[in-house]
C-alpha cells in the first residue's frame, strides 16, 4: 500500500567521522535531489532513520537548519540499529523520516544570552542550535557553553569546541568527571553543576538549553535557579523510545505529552506538569 | 475447608512469619479464581477454595513485584507443586524462606484432573483438607495427543498452522508459566533475532518450538499455557508429547522427584536412540 | 524447462570432528555434491535447536548435525548432551508434523571422509526426491 | 413500519458476496471459543448474540502483521518497493456494538492530522453489520461508558434479533444501503427495547481521580496479579500500540507493523538499560492513562468501548473493569 506516512526516503552517506571510541556522526545527502531541495527542518528537531534489515532508530539532526547540502547525525553503539549503522561507510544507503518534533523556538530566543550546558553524548542536539546561532551572530547576545564527558576521549565534537570559542562574545567551558582528565588536559575538572556553579554564569535576560543523562538535569536545575534562571527560561530535549515519530503508534507518551509530535523540546517549567514517566 | 484455610492464613499473618499469602479470590462466574495478594490478616476472608482455583499460583514466585513483598506462603495443589519442586531444583525458590499451604484437591474442572493421582501436595509445610473419594471434577481435551498423532505428519502440520494462525503473540502462555522465568526471554532478543517477533506463521512456528522446547523435560503439565491462551489453542499437547518423550527415554517425569538430575543438566553414556547414523 | 531441482542442505557440524572429517574428504579428493553448505560450531553442544528452524526458514531443504562420536567429544559431553536434546526436539518437531527425513543426525569423526562424502550423498539424492521443502516457506506468504 | 429480514435470507446474502469474491468476518466457533474470523461459508457465522467473541474486529482493519513496504539490497544500493495489498471490499457480519463502536475510535488515532493509507483504505472497503446485544456477561461495561446494546457507532448497518430467526434491519450509510437494498421485507414487529448491563463505574469520577492518581499506591496494590502478557490489549478492540521490525535477509526482506502492547517489559525498554516504566503496575497505569484520561483529552472520547475483553480474557481476571470499579469506590469513598 501506498504507506507513505512510514515508507522513508533514501540518503547516501557521504562522511562518517569517529567522535569517540564508541560515537560516530554521520553526514548524509538526499538521493534525490528534488526531495533535498524541498527538505527544510528546524534545529532540535529529529528524524528516524532507517538501516535496512536492522530497523529504524531516532536521533537528532545535529547539523544547522542553514547547511543546504546535508544532514548529520550523532548515534552510540548500543542496540541492534545503531550495530548495522556502525559498519556502514560512505556511499552506503540509509532510509529517513522526517523532520519530527517541534525544534528550539530559536525565535523566542532572539535578542538573550543563551546559555547550552550539555553531558556525555548530549553535545550533538545543542551543536545544531550553537552553529545556527552563530550563524545569525546579530540576533543572539552571548553565548555560554558548558560541555562535560566522563572522559576526555569522550567529548563529542571537541576539534569544534575550540572553533567556537574563536568567535565573538562566546564562552566554551569544558569539562571532565574527576579522574576522567588526561595530563595535558587544560579544561576543567568536576561534574557539571559543580563547574556551573564556579563559572559565575550571569543568568540576566538569559535562556538556557541543558540536555544530558537525568542525573545531570536533576543536579544542574538547582544551580540554574540559584543563578536566576526561571523554569520558563530553562529548555530541554526528552528522550523516550520512538517508533512512529508522529503519534500514533503510542510508545513514546510520558504522561499526556506524546514526545514525538508534543516534544521533544520542552521547558523545565512544562516538564514540572509531566510525570515521571520518562 | 475455607474456614481453615483463612484461619491459617491469619495465623501466619498474624505471627508475622509470612508478609504476603498468595491465595485465590472470588472472580466473574463462570471464570476462574482470581489470584490475590492478602497482606493484611483482616482481609484474609477474601481468600476461597474451590473447583474454580484453576490458576497456577506458582507462577507468582517470579515476579518481582511480589518478591518485593516480603516472605510468602503460597497456596497450591499437587499438580501446582510439582511446578515448585523443578523450580527449587533449579534453585529459583529459596524453599526455606516460602511457606507452601497445600489444598487436598477435589478437581479444577481442567482436562489434567481426570484420573489425578496428587489429590494432596507431598511436600507443603500443612496441607488442608483431605481429598473426597468421587472422582476430580474434570474437563475434557479438545484434541487429544493420540487424535493428533493418528494424523499423517502433513495432516498434522495443517492442523498446526490453522491453531498457530490465530495465535496473535500474546505472550500469555509464557507469563502465565512457573517455569519461564526468564529476565529477558529469547523472543524479547534481537541481537541475533533467532525468534521474529511478527506474529506471522512462520514467527509463531518459531515462538511456539522455542516456548515447548524450552520446557522440554521441565514442564509438570499445569495446563496453565492452554488455559491462558485467548485464541484457545491446545498448546499442552506439545509438552504432552515432550513429556512422553522424557519418560520413555529417560525414565524421568519433572516435578515428581526432587532429587533426581534434571534431563539436559545431566547424561549418559548409556542413552539409547536410533536416529544417529 | 526450469533448470532441475538442486536441493540446498545445511549442515550443522562440530568443530573437532566432523569438520575436520569433511577436511580429509577433501584432501583425499573425494568428490561430494557441492549442495551442502557447512556451518561449524564449536560442539554439537553448541548446536541450538533454533538454527534448525531458522535453516528451514531462511529456505534449506534439509539440514544435517554431526558431530564427534560418543567419547570422542573434545568438550568431554558436548556430544552427550546434544543426543539428549536432539531425542526430545525430534519428538516435539515430529509432533508439528514437520517432514523428518529433512533431519540428519551423525557422528562423523575426523578419520572418516569417506563417511562424510557418503552422508553428504545420500542426503542430496534423498532430498532430490523429497522435493524442495515448500511447506515452511510458504508459511511466510500466508501473512496469517 | 420496520425493515426486515430472515436468518436463511441473510445467510443467502453472506454466500453471494463470499461467491463474489468479497472478504466476510463474522463471529465463528472455534475450538471451544467464539472468535472472530473470516468465514469460508456462511454455515459457519454464528447469528445470535451469545458469547461475545474473545477478539475483535480491528485484526480486518489494523491486521496483527502487516507489510509496509520492501527493501531490496544490492551493494550500497537500496530499493524501496511498495507491497501489493488487498483490496478486497470488506464485510464484517454480527458485529457486537463495542466493536463497531471501535472503528470511530481508531480513526482518530490513524486518520488524524496525518493519514495512515494501510488503515484508511482498508476502512473504506469494508462495511460493518453489527448485531444488537440481547445478552451480556458480568464483564460487559459499555453503560459505563456510554454505549448500550443498540449502539450504531460505527456500524453501516444494524441488526436486531425479533426471535424466532428475523431480524430488523436498521440502515445507517449508504454502506449498509448498498447492502441491504430490496433485500428486506417490510414489517410491523417492533423490536424490543435492549437492556444492557448495569454502571459499573463512572467515567467521570474516574478521570477526576485520574487528574492527580498518577503516584496513587492504588497502581501497585490493584496490580500485582498482573503477568504482564497482552491478553487484554491483544483482544482490546480499539488498543492500536505498534511496532515496526524488518524481517529478511542479506538480499532484501521487508519492514513490517506488528500489534506491541504497553504491559510488554520491553515496549518503552532504552537500549542504554533505562526503562521508564520498569515495574508491571506502572504499566497497567499506563494502559489506564491512555484510555481514560490522555487520549480523551486529545479527542474527546474515550478510548474503550466497554466490551470486556480484557477483563474476560485476562488469565489473572484483572483487565480495566476490575482497576476502575476499585477507583470508582475509592472516588465515592471520598466523597461520603
Amino acid at each position: 500500500m501506498c504507506n507513505n506516512l512510514y515508507k522513508p526516503d533514501l540518503m547516501e552517506i557521504i562522511q562518517v567521522q569517529r567522535q569517540t571510541p564508541d560515537v560516530k556522526s554521520v553526514r548524509v545527502r538526499f538521493r534525490d535531489p528534488a526531495r533535498a531541495r524541498a527538505f527544510s527542518f528546524r534545529v532540535g528537531q529529529f528524524g528516524i532513520f532507517s538501516v535496512f534489515g536492522a530497523g529504524e532508530s531516532t536521533f537528532n539532526i545535529c547539523s544547522s537548519s542553514n547547511w543546504k547540502d546535508y544532514i548529520e547525525f550523532c548515534f552510540r553503539r548500543t542496540g541492534r540499529v545503531t550495530e548495522a549503522l556502525w559498519r556502514l561507510e560512505r556511499g552506503d544507503t540509509i532510509g529517513f523520516r522526517g523532520p519530527y518534533g517541534n525544534g528550539y523556538p530559536v525565535e523566542a530566543w532572539e535578542g538573550k544570552n543563551l546559555i547550552f550546558i550539555g553531558g556525555g553524548i548530549a553535545m550533538p542536539p545543542i551543536r545544531c542550535a550553537v552553529w545556527y546561532v552563530l550563524e545569525n551572530r546579530e540576533k543572539y547576545g552571548n553565548v555560554t557553553i558548558v560541555y562535560g564527558a566522563r572522559k576526555v576521549a569522550d567529548l563529542t565534537f571537541a576539534s569544534e569546541l575550540d572553533e567556537w570559542s574563536r568567535h565573538a562574545r562566546v564562552r566554551v567551558i569544558r569539562t571532565v568527571d574527576p579522574g576522567g582528565e588526561t595530563p595535558d588536559w587544560k579544561g576543567e575538572v568536576g561534574l557539571i553543576p559543580h563547574i556551573v556553579e564556579r563559572s559565575q554564569i550571569s543568568a540576566a535576560n538569559s535562556v538556557a538549553l541543558v540536555i544530558g543523562p537525568p542525573i545531570m538535569i536533576k543536579y544542574t536545575m538547582p544551580v540554574l535557579d540559584r543563578i536566576g534562571l526561571r523554569d520558563e527560561d530553562i529548555y530541554t530535549s526528552l528522550e523516550n523510545r520512538m517508533k512512529c515519530g508522529v503519534g500514533k503508534c503510542g510508545r513514546c507518551n510520558a504522561g499526556h505529552v506524546y514526545v514525538c509530535t508534543d516534544g521533544p523540546v520542552f521547558t523545565m517549567q512544562q516538564l514540572r506538569s509531566i510525570p515521571n514517566d520518562f | 475447608m475455607i474456614e481453615q484455610l483463612r484461619e491459617t492464613c491469619r495465623r501466619l499473618l498474624d505471627e508475622g512469619s509470612v508478609q504476603v499469602i498468595i491465595g485465590y479470590g472470588d472472580s466473574l462466574p463462570g471464570k476462574p479464581a482470581r489470584p490475590l495478594f492478602i497482606r493484611k490478616s483482616e482481609d484474609v476472608d477474601q481468600l476461597t477454595w474451590g473447583p474454580h482455583c484453576l490458576p497456577n499460583l506458582t507462577a507468582y514466585l517470579k515476579r518481582k513485584e511480589v518478591k518485593a513483598l516480603g516472605n510468602a506462603a503460597v497456596i497450591v495443589k499437587g499438580c501446582d507443586e510439582k511446578a515448585l519442586v523443578v523450580l527449587t531444583k533449579e534453585s529459583q525458590v529459596d524453599r526455606a524462606s516460602l511457606h507452601v499451604i497445600g489444598m487436598a484437591c477435589d478437581g479444577v474442572c481442567a482436562p489434567k484432573c481426570a484420573g489425578c493421582k496428587m489429590r494432596t501436595p507431598r511436600f507443603a509445610d500443612e496441607v488442608i483438607g483431605t481429598p473426597s473419594d468421587a472422582e476430580p471434577k474434570a474437563g475434557t481435551r479438545p484434541v487429544t495427543l493420540e487424535d493428533l498423532m493418528a494424523k499423517t505428519p502433513a495432516e498434522r502440520w495443517d492442523f498446526w498452522k490453522g491453531e498457530f494462525a490465530r495465535c496473535v503473540k500474546c505472550y500469555a502462555c509464557r507469563q502465565v508459566c512457573p517455569l519461564c522465568y526468564c529476565e529477558r526471554c529469547i523472543a524479547d532478543k534481537n541481537r541475533p533475532q533467532e525468534i521474529l517477533t511478527s506474529a506471522s506463521l512462520t514467527g509463531n512456528f518459531a515462538w511456539h518450538i522455542a516456548r515447548a522446547f524450552h520446557l522440554a523435560a521441565r514442564c509438570v503439565e499445569c495446563g496453565e499455557c492452554t488455559r491462558a491462551c485467548p485464541a484457545g489453542i491446545p498448546l499442552a499437547l506439545l509438552n504432552r508429547a515432550l513429556a512422553e518423550q522424557t519418560e520413555e527415554s529417560f525414565g524421568y517425569q519433572p516435578g515428581m522427584d526432587p532429587d533426581a538430575e534434571p534431563v539436559f543438566g545431566s547424561w549418559k553414556a548409556t542413552d539409547k536412540e536410533t536416529f544417529i547414523r | 524447462m526450469s533448470e532441475p531441482f538442486e536441493p540446498k542442505i545445511v549442515a550443522y557440524v562440530c568443530n573437532w570432528c566432523t569438520y575436520l572429517g569433511a577436511d580429509l574428504a577433501g584432501t583425499n579428493r573425494l568428490e561430494y555434491p557441492s549442495n551442502v553448505r557447512i556451518i561449524r560450531l564449536p560442539c554439537t553442544g553448541r548446536i541450538d535447536f533454533n538454527l534448525i528452524v531458522k535453516a528451514f526458514e531462511m529456505g534449506a531443504d534439509s539440514v544435517l548435525i554431526s558431530g564427534c562420536h560418543p567419547a570422542d567429544c573434545h568438550y568431554t559431553a558436548g556430544n552427550y548432551h546434544a543426543r539428549r536434546r536432539w531425542i526430545l526436539f525430534r519428538r516435539l518437531l515430529d509432533t508439528l508434523g514437520i517432514e523428518m527425513d529433512r533431519i540428519n543426525f551423525t557422528w562423523i569423526s575426523a578419520a572418516e571422509g569417506k563417511k562424510w562424502q557418503k552422508v553428504i550423498t545420500d542426503i542430496t539424492e534423498k532430498t532430490r526426491a523429497l522435493g524442495p521443502y515448500k511447506a515452511y516457506r510458504e508459511l511466510h506468504e500466508v501473512a496469517g | 413500519m420496520s425493515a426486515i429480514i430472515h436468518e436463511s435470507g441473510l445467510r443467502t446474502l453472506i454466500d453471494g458476496w463470499l461467491a463474489s469474491g468479497k472478504l466476510v468476518a463474522a463471529p465463528v466457533e472455534v475450538s471451544g471459543r467464539v472468535l472472530y474470523q473470516r468465514l469460508k461459508s456462511s454455515g459457519e457465522a454464528i447469528l445470535e448474540s451469545r458469547e461475545r467473541p474473545a477478539n475483535s474486529i480491528k485484526q480486518f482493519l489494523f491486521p496483527r502483521h502487516q507489510a509496509l513496504f520492501r527493501y531490496r539490497l544490492n551493494g550500497k544500493q537500496v530499493e524501496l518497493v511498495d507491497s501489493a495489498d488487498d483490496t478486497r471490499e470488506q464485510i464484517i457480519v454480527a458485529a457486537r456494538p463495542c466493536d463497531a463502536a471501535s472503528l470511530p475510535v481508531l480513526d482518530h488515532i490513524f486518520n488524524c492530522d496525518c493519514k495512515d493509507a494501510g488503515f484508511d483504505e482498508a476502512r473504506q472497503r469494508t462495511t460493518v453489520i453489527a448485531l444488537a446485544c440481547n445478552s451480556h456477561d458480568e464483564a460487559c461495561f459499555c453503560t459505563s461508558v456510554g454505549l448500550g446494546p443498540s449502539s450504531e457507532a460505527g456500524a453501516d448497518a444494524l441488526l436486531v434479533d425479533l426471535g424466532d430467526s428475523e431480524f430488523e434491519v436498521r440502515v445507517l450509510t449508504d454502506k449498509g444501503r448498498k447492502l441491504f437494498e430490496g433485500r428486506t421485507e417490510p414489517g410491523t414487529r417492533e423490536a424490543p427495547a435492549l437492556e444492557g448491563p448495569p454502571r459499573k463505574f463512572d467515567a467521570g469520577a474516574v478521570r477526576q481521580f485520574l487528574a492527580n492518581g498518577f503516584d496513587n499506591p492504588l497502581w501497585g496494590e490493584e496490580s500485582v496479579g498482573c503477568l504482564g502478557c497482552g491478553v487484554c490489549t491483544y483482544t482490546c478492540p480499539v488498543c492500536h500500540c505498534f511496532d515496526m521490525v524488518d524481517e529478511g535477509n542479506a538480499a532484501g526482506g521487508e519492514r513490517v507493523r506488528n500489534w506491541d502492547s504497553c504491559q510488554f517489559q520491553m515496549f518503552t525498554q532504552h537500549a542504554s538499560g533505562h526503562n521508564p516504566r520498569a515495574t508491571q503496575s506502572q504499566r497497567q497505569r499506563q494502559r489506564i492513562y491512555h484510555k481514560f484520561s490522555i487520549y480523551p483529552e486529545r479527542f474527546g472520547a474515550l478510548l474503550c468501548t466497554g466490551c470486556g475483553n480484557c477483563a474476560r480474557n485476562c488469565p489473572a481476571g484483572l483487565g480495566v473493569l476490575r482497576l476502575l470499579e476499585k477507583i470508582d469506590s475509592r472516588v465515592r469513598q471520598q466523597h461520603v
